[in-house]
């Protein structure tokens, strides 16, 4: 086997350096397109559209240089509405549309929108594939935790035993972990925020888009219709004090009320055998505290913070688990041919002519 | 010593998979492409990567036809048979004509041999080959004996057997020896032990022949009169993937090909994947449907996407086909087909994806079908297709099939620089008719009932389209009923609307039987009616390069004939879609084997045709 | 106060998707059957869940119709409309028939209603609506009235609408009130106060019609002669699950559903998980092909598989179809078909994937196909596609659509005891045909030519399957070119051999014209029939259950008439497989909007084609 | 959302606890089957093979009730040689047709034949649900890091770089590590071997054999044709006692040669990152050497022990990473069913009659 070395310098740059930029300031209104907007009332995906609005203009980017690609499900309709290209394409493939064009136009901002069960469903292998490449794709993941579009049957991230129409006697199904499975599919970026949480969302959005690679952002979405109040219990600020942990680079990872001396009451330890866990700042042994490295090149922490986040989300953990940097296929797959551009000019007639020919002469006879 | 003159030969190598049939082949085919003779080549080998050696299913073997007058088919029945072992003589002697020359090497006669090629008694003392002119020639100890100076291990050494066997055919037929120790030497360039010892099997091959008194006759094919100008020898994967790059260049495209390997279509990656220094990308996929998503993303931006796979592949890349023919996108979609159905026969080929890529997907949604005749047709096939992709903007089926991608034949150099232009006349601002300064992706072309295409990156014209109905023109999701029956029938008129040239019937002496294939099976085609006419009888032939849509005189020259054969190695694919349309007699002939018609069997399918049809 | 008798009524309830027309329609549709009337039904929702209310998108609709005879439509012009909003009447008021009935609510004329809807000026006010009879109720606040005792919230209360509107209807037509309380008090028994405001509105709407003045007139349509038995009310998709649930009973499998939800495909896998009690599992896959995978998977263990999907996801299973076929297993295969390409029109319906079914497949791979004409005949279907698959080991396609999967009709109860037996015939001991003792899982039935079937678990005769061409009798792998030959062939064999019934023709006068339908058509085509006779005209009818293979008779058929009329939902794919058979004159009418003939139109499709046939 | 209790009492049992046993005794030759074998000499398939047909024998289950079913490659050619019931389908199906059969058949022992290219490449999706689902399966993926089947191209396991004919510049894909994948993907069980270590190979096997649920066994692989000598490091017990850790429960993770106390010299330690390092056992506070516990219902310090396992095989963990009992999917499903039939026994005329019917009467006119 021969191995060459293909990493090539144009690691390291922005998701966004190549995309050109608009030189007049923009602002969310820029972003919304002439289509009227059909989710049900209350749906999770309506301030998610306007999270994304507001922060969009923040980067700069020409509109036109913008792509948004969805499979299908109440959240693939997002590229409707949003001023920029767009592609609703079918259930499960966006991630694959969106890397060929990726691959062909290192000049577009190119984002996917999915579902749980369009991106872990039937796209599993597309959505793990783009994040084993890195693939410099963002792709957010509205997890309502259920089917909504097709009526509410459970999803791959129902609850084990969740009636549905489909289930009526419980889903069988034990569900992903979206983070821990992109981090096992080598994910380089890998983020979690709550359609409700303007501020956290727009934050991950933010880096998210800087990244360069693939970028997941499992964005928890509530569907008053099918799976009514799922993360009730992150919403109401009482108790999402006591199970949302904030992810903050280089700080300690705590959660739960201010305490006396200002900070949180509740840390995350390593504990011997090697699990997160949550407990009080004042048992914690201080050099046990888990500080937030999102840069660590091992993704051993970030998995192991993706599991101190429980399906039923008595500890949840959103921000940023793991941004690090690493080549972009698609940078790969044009600087090859960048290189071999340069080493060997295209000719058109050579190549059709192959390494060998002969000539048949004019004939004499006839 | 005596030379024969003779019009044509066929050549058959046969020997364990790995005994290096290819590569003798290949280099048999380039001589006697460099000498000037017409030539088909037909490989054969077995699914397995490494078949249990010296057993039936083990053998590779390639044929070769070369001819003093164009020819089009690898032949029927070969002249000559090189069998490296028992097996692979067990496996080859049937399709031998009587008299044929068998040469072998009977040191490999060993009972255990015999065995294992399930010889109850050897061949070459039973009088079973009694039929035949056999040569038995020490070719593994020879071989042995003149790369001994090299030192290579005595099963490297081995290895040279198919050059010496190279050496004794060239000396045979006269074939020219210059470039061929040059070859052997690039080929091995990082083994020099091993191009040394294929250089020295090779010269003993020769001189085995010019010294021995075995054979008394050698063989003189001429020159073929071939149309003057460069040649090069080219399989229909390699003409298929120029084609493909060819079609990039002339219409300055990026070309993006999405593609996962499979068996008889991963050479077409292989080739493309070394032009990357053209304005060419490979993306090799997870699996044929991300394949095909990544072809069609890099066509929304304004590439052209391509996707290369065989008949299993397409089914799976059906959906997203489907969703090609709703966003009316170019996309160029190659189909090398194979035997099936399921996994099949994955290296034997067959023609039964006709009706899966007329008719393979959910919904009214018509894809054009372009099918190339011979191996270096796959060149100008591929660019007919990538043009109608662009100019409708639709996705368009290319079905080679197995004989074509690996058969090879020699080529004369297309000149690019003549090639039609191909413009994908990207939209660069507002169409709307209303006056609103919209921009109406679906507002089409009046002609060619094209949609316009604005590529992202282009300022003022952002849109978005998807796999729902479109509003008509302006491309919005529209759920109204009327507008939905308007788009199933444009989308369909488009298609019926593309400009293909007229079938082109071959028939000087005004006969009242046509013979009508499209594919691969022209060569043959070609050689039967060739011999029909030789032979004073008169029937006119014709072969489809469209098959979606047909071209438009089909109809009138169905018409136009008592009766038309239409012969395909399929159930009668073909022949279905020409009932539905003419009430002409259709004479289906088909064959399932696997393998390509012989032009003898097609000969015989004519000659009984033509009783009953009225001179 | 008159009572008008009438044979027949056409009902329609259109509101936003949040109002509850779904549950209207169904009560409604129930006291209709109830009452002895037959009926048919069609509901149409957006494609949306909860589309953007007061809008034309948001509106969803339940049409009934029912008569005193056997009717076999929806119905094509409404008589009734009860329109709960202004969109609602906006998105239906040109479907009325002349004179129809409109009943709305002033109160939801608002300006804002009126704008949402795209009105420009107040219909109820501008004149627009005076070719029809409008009849003004303040459904909203009569009905906020009524349950105001309950103190529910106004939002809450308003959701009762629904059911005062049933109440009056049922006044207007007479429809037994019996069994309507308990059954809102069942649907609702989890919410108590809901159930109770459901009753009372519905007494509400009752007493409504009963004490104004305002409905000068009641209507009373007759119960219908049906045979007389057990009936219920069904849906296609239902009955489609019920024939699924006997088949497996009868054939005593357990049953494997492998599916995928898929508009409009769910609701079977939502019927068949509420039975396992039944020996039946359902597994909702990953994905269409994993789900026909584990179907295929279970049939090879002895189970009935089956996988159930629309369009596109057969599309997605081609492949493994495919190998369904070389494996020889049974598999039901159901495609409730949708408006496509692509996504195309998901929530309405089409016939435009049956060449699909017919040829969606890479190589030579047929398949039969079976297709269900009503909703109840889904049931009958369903076993008949079962039976196929398990006698002859094939997968079978099972081709509803949209408009037979969410409408319903009343359903003479079957009888599955009497129910001719499927049996698997399970292989117990070796069947080798040499002596050998082996078992040959490739040896065929002489008469079905079935293979044998043996399952794991059964000593002796472990053997293995797969996609590669498997040599005739043993099952081996085979590259053998005449065996492949001989199993393309025999594969094709089977399949045209299966027994399938002969077309029944409809005939009385001895028509020259013939209509000849397939699956959800049949309803309009049959009103469009009798209509013509009823005036004299004299026309066959006849409808295709399997469209692979045609019925024996099918040839002779069509030979028998000068003039053969095709109506499909698609763009002529039944009417281009007939054409590829018979000489007859074919003529094509095909409609694509994404919804039913209606009997009208028919009718004056079949009136034009008489002109000039031969009497 | 209603979620109900649907763990029932059938969990905890062995993955064989339901297939009927033969009474008499078995031999690895009872499963060779009369199809000759046909891979390329040297291939690292025909060992496997042979250990497979040695430890079936000792599972003393009937043979009938063994299925072995693949997808398409070189390994998915395996089923045809053993003696039991065999599936060789499509590529990259495997997991998806044996999920139905083992939930039709409770009482065969299924096992799925696949390869890197079949299970991780267009395969993948199946494979990471079958995974999270834990149907009762025997996954074994032969990983040759190559397309052998199809002559050669590289894998999703392939080294980034590797020179194949489809990538004459080298390879753009940065590979998955399988063990990561499949604890992302809430594998219950998973395991790595090499095809040459027959005993490590045998009782991994075992092991797997024994697990109810899916369980995944990655077995490293020689391509003498396409990937020569992938594996040769590992292979050379020189280099691989330096580089080789075999997992043990309840032992020590350890490396190297033995030293003078009788135990290895090298173990692997957590670092204060949470990281997994190799290093000498003399530099190692003996606390911080990890002990593995394949039982940890937390699969962080498997997942990090994964990470351990680097491509380029400078160190590589084989042996049983996580084992762990969660209720079986078709189990699950069975005693839905099971529980369903118990409430209420099928009447096909009752459920065809369904809620509501009504009575025509026999017509007395006409
Ligand atoms: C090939 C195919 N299979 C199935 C469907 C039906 N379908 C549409 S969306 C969807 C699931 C949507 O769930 P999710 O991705 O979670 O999106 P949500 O609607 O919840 O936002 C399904 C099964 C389809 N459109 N295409
Ligand atoms: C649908 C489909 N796509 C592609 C192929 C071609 N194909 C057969 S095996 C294979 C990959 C084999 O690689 P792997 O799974 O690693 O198995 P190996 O041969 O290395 O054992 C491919 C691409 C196929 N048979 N079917
Ligand atoms: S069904 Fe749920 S996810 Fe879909 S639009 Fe409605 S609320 Fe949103
Ligand atoms: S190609 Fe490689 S994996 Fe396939 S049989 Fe040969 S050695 Fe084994
Ligand atoms: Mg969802
Ligand atoms: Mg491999």
């Amino acid at each position: 086997m021969t191995v060459v070395d293909i990493e090539m310098p144009s690691g390291g740059r922005s998701g966004t350096a190549l995309v050109p930029r608009d030189p007049n300031p923009q602002k969310a209104a820029d972003y919304r397109s002439d289509q009227e907007v059909r989710w049900c009332p209350g749906c999770g995906d309506y301030v998610i559209l306007s999270t994304v609005q507001a922060m969009l203009p923040e980067l700069g980017l020409r509109r036109e240089n913008i792509v948004f690609v969805s499979g299908i499900g109440c959240s693939s309709r997002f590229p409707y509405y949003l001023d920029t290209y767009g592609m609703h394409s079918i259930h499960g493939r966006a991630p694959a549309i969106a890397t060929g064009l990726a691959v062909a136009r290192p000049d577009l901002s190119v984002w996917v929108i999915t579902g749980d069960g369009d991106a872990l469903s039937i796209g599993g292998n597309h959505l793990i594939h783009a994040l084993r490449r890195n693939v410099n794709l963002k792709i957010l993941l509205f997890n309502n935790r259920v089917y909504g579009l097709t009526k509410g049957q459970y999803s791959p991230t129902s609850d084990k035993g969740m009636v549905t129409k489909s289930s009526p006697a419980g889903s069988p199904d034990a569900p992903f972990n979206p983070v821990s499975l992109a981090l096992g599919a080598e994910a380089t970026f890998v983020a979690r925020a709550m359609d409700s949480d303007r501020e956290g969302l727009t934050e991950v959005l933010r880096e998210a888009a800087e990244h360069r690679g693939t970028a997941l952002v499992e964005i928890y979405q509530n569907c008053p219709i099918f799976n009514a109040g799922a993360f009730d219990t992150l919403k109401d600020p009482e108790q999402a004090l006591h199970r949302l942990i904030r992810l903050r680079a280089g700080e300690e990872v705590e959660l739960g009320p201010v305490g006396d001396d200002g900070r949180a009451t509740q840390v995350v330890v390593r504990d011997r055998r090697g699990s997160l866990a949550v407990m009080a700042r004042s048992d914690a042994n201080p050099g046990t505290i888990l500080v937030h490295d999102p840069d660590d090149e091992d993704p051993s922490t970030a998995f192991a913070l993706s599991r101190l986040s429980t399906q039923d989300l008595s500890t949840t953990v959103t921000g940023v688990f793991r941004s690090v940097s690493r080549p972009a296929y698609d940078d790969d797959v044009r600087d090859q041919a960048a290189l071999a551009r340069a080493a060997r000019p295209p000719s058109i007639a050579d190549v059709i002519a192959g390494p060998e020919t002969w000539n048949v002469p004019e004939r004499s006879e006839a | 010593m005596t030379t024969i003159e003779t019009d044509k030969v066929v050549v058959r190598f046969a020997g364990d998979s790995g005994d290096g049939m290819q590569l003798l082949g290949d280099r048999f085919t380039h001589q006697t492409a460099a000498f000037g003779n017409d030539l088909a080549t037909l490989p054969d080998y077995p699914a397995e990567i490494r078949a249990p050696q010296g057993t039936v299913h083990g053998v590779s073997s390639f044929q070769v036809h070369f001819a003093d007058t164009d020819i089009h088919t690898p032949g029927d029945a070969p002249d000559v048979l090189v069998a490296f072992n028992p097996a692979a003589l067990k496996a080859n002697i049937g399709d031998l004509r009587a008299g044929a020359v068998v040469i072998c090497d009977p040191d490999e006669f060993t009972r255990r041999n015999l065995a294992k090629a399930g010889y109850p008694t050897d061949p070459l003392e039973d009088g079973s080959l009694d039929h035949l002119t056999v040569h038995r020639v020490a070719m593994g100890a020879i071989t042995l004996g003149a790369v001994a100076p090299i030192g290579l291990g005595r099963k490297d050494a081995l290895r040279s057997r198919n050059m010496f066997a190279l050496g004794l055919l060239s000396w045979m037929y006269g074939r020219p020896t210059a470039g061929i120790e040059e070859a052997l030497q690039a080929k091995f360039k990082k083994k020099p032990q091993v191009a040394e010892a294929n250089v020295l099997a090779f010269r003993a091959g020769w001189n085995y022949g010019e010294t021995t008194e075995l054979f008394a006759t050698t063989y003189r094919v001429a020159p073929a009169a071939l149309p003057a100008g460069e040649y090069r020898q080219v399989s229909g994967n390699a003409a298929l993937a120029l084609g493909i790059l060819a079609a990039g260049w002339v219409a300055e495209m990026k070309v993006v090909l999405g593609t996962y390997p499979i068996t008889p279509a991963s050479d077409i990656l292989h080739e493309l994947a070394r032009h990357k220094n053209f304005d060419l990308l490979t993306i090799q996929a997870e699996d044929e449907i991300a394949a095909i998503g990544a072809a069609l993303g890099a066509s929304f931006g304004g590439a052209l996407g391509v996707t290369t796979t065989s008949g299993p592949g397409i089914a799976l890349k059906s959906e997203t086909i489907a969703l090609a023919v709703m966003t009316e996108l170019p996309l160029l979609i190659v189909d090398v087909q194979r035997g099936g159905p399921s996994t099949g026969l994955p290296t034997k080929t067959e023609q039964a994806d006709l009706l899966q890529a007329r008719f393979g997907r959910h919904g009214e949604s018509p894809v054009p079908i372009v099918a190339p005749r011979s191996p270096s047709d796959c060149f100008d096939a591929a660019v007919e297709a990538a043009r109608i992709a662009v100019t409708y903007r639709t996705p368009v089926l290319l079905l080679s099939d197995g004989a074509l991608a690996n058969g090879s034949e020699p080529w004369l150099l297309p000149d690019v620089a003549a090639l039609a232009p191909i413009d994908p006349g990207f939209a660069t601002g507002p169409n709307a008719t209303d006056g609103s300064g919209d921009y109406w992706p679906y507002l089409r072309d009046r002609e060619t009932l094209a949609r316009s295409w604005a590529i992202p990156g282009t300022p003022g014209l952002q849109h978005r389209i998807g796999g729902l109905e479109k509003a008509d023109r302006t491309g919005a999701i529209s759920y109204d009923p009327q507008n939905h029956e308007v788009m199933v029938r444009t989308r369909q008129a488009k298609i019926d609307g593309i400009a293909v040239a007229d079938l082109d019937v071959d028939d000087p002496d005004a006969s009242r039987l046509l013979v009508l294939g499209w594919g691969s099976t022209y060569g043959p085609i070609r050689a039967a009616v060739r011999r029909l006419r030789s032979q004073g009888h008169t029937v006119a032939q014709a072969h489809l390069r469209h098959l979606c849509p047909f071209p438009a005189n089909l109809d009138a020259v169905l018409a136009s004939y008592d009766r038309v054969v239409v012969p395909e190695m399929n159930l009668g694919q073909l022949a279905l879609l020409l009932r539905a349309r003419e009430k002409t007699d259709i004479i289906s002939h088909t064959k399932v084997t696997g393998q390509p018609f012989k032009a003898d069997e097609l000969e015989g399918v004519l000659l009984e045709q033509m009783e009953g049809v009225p001179a």
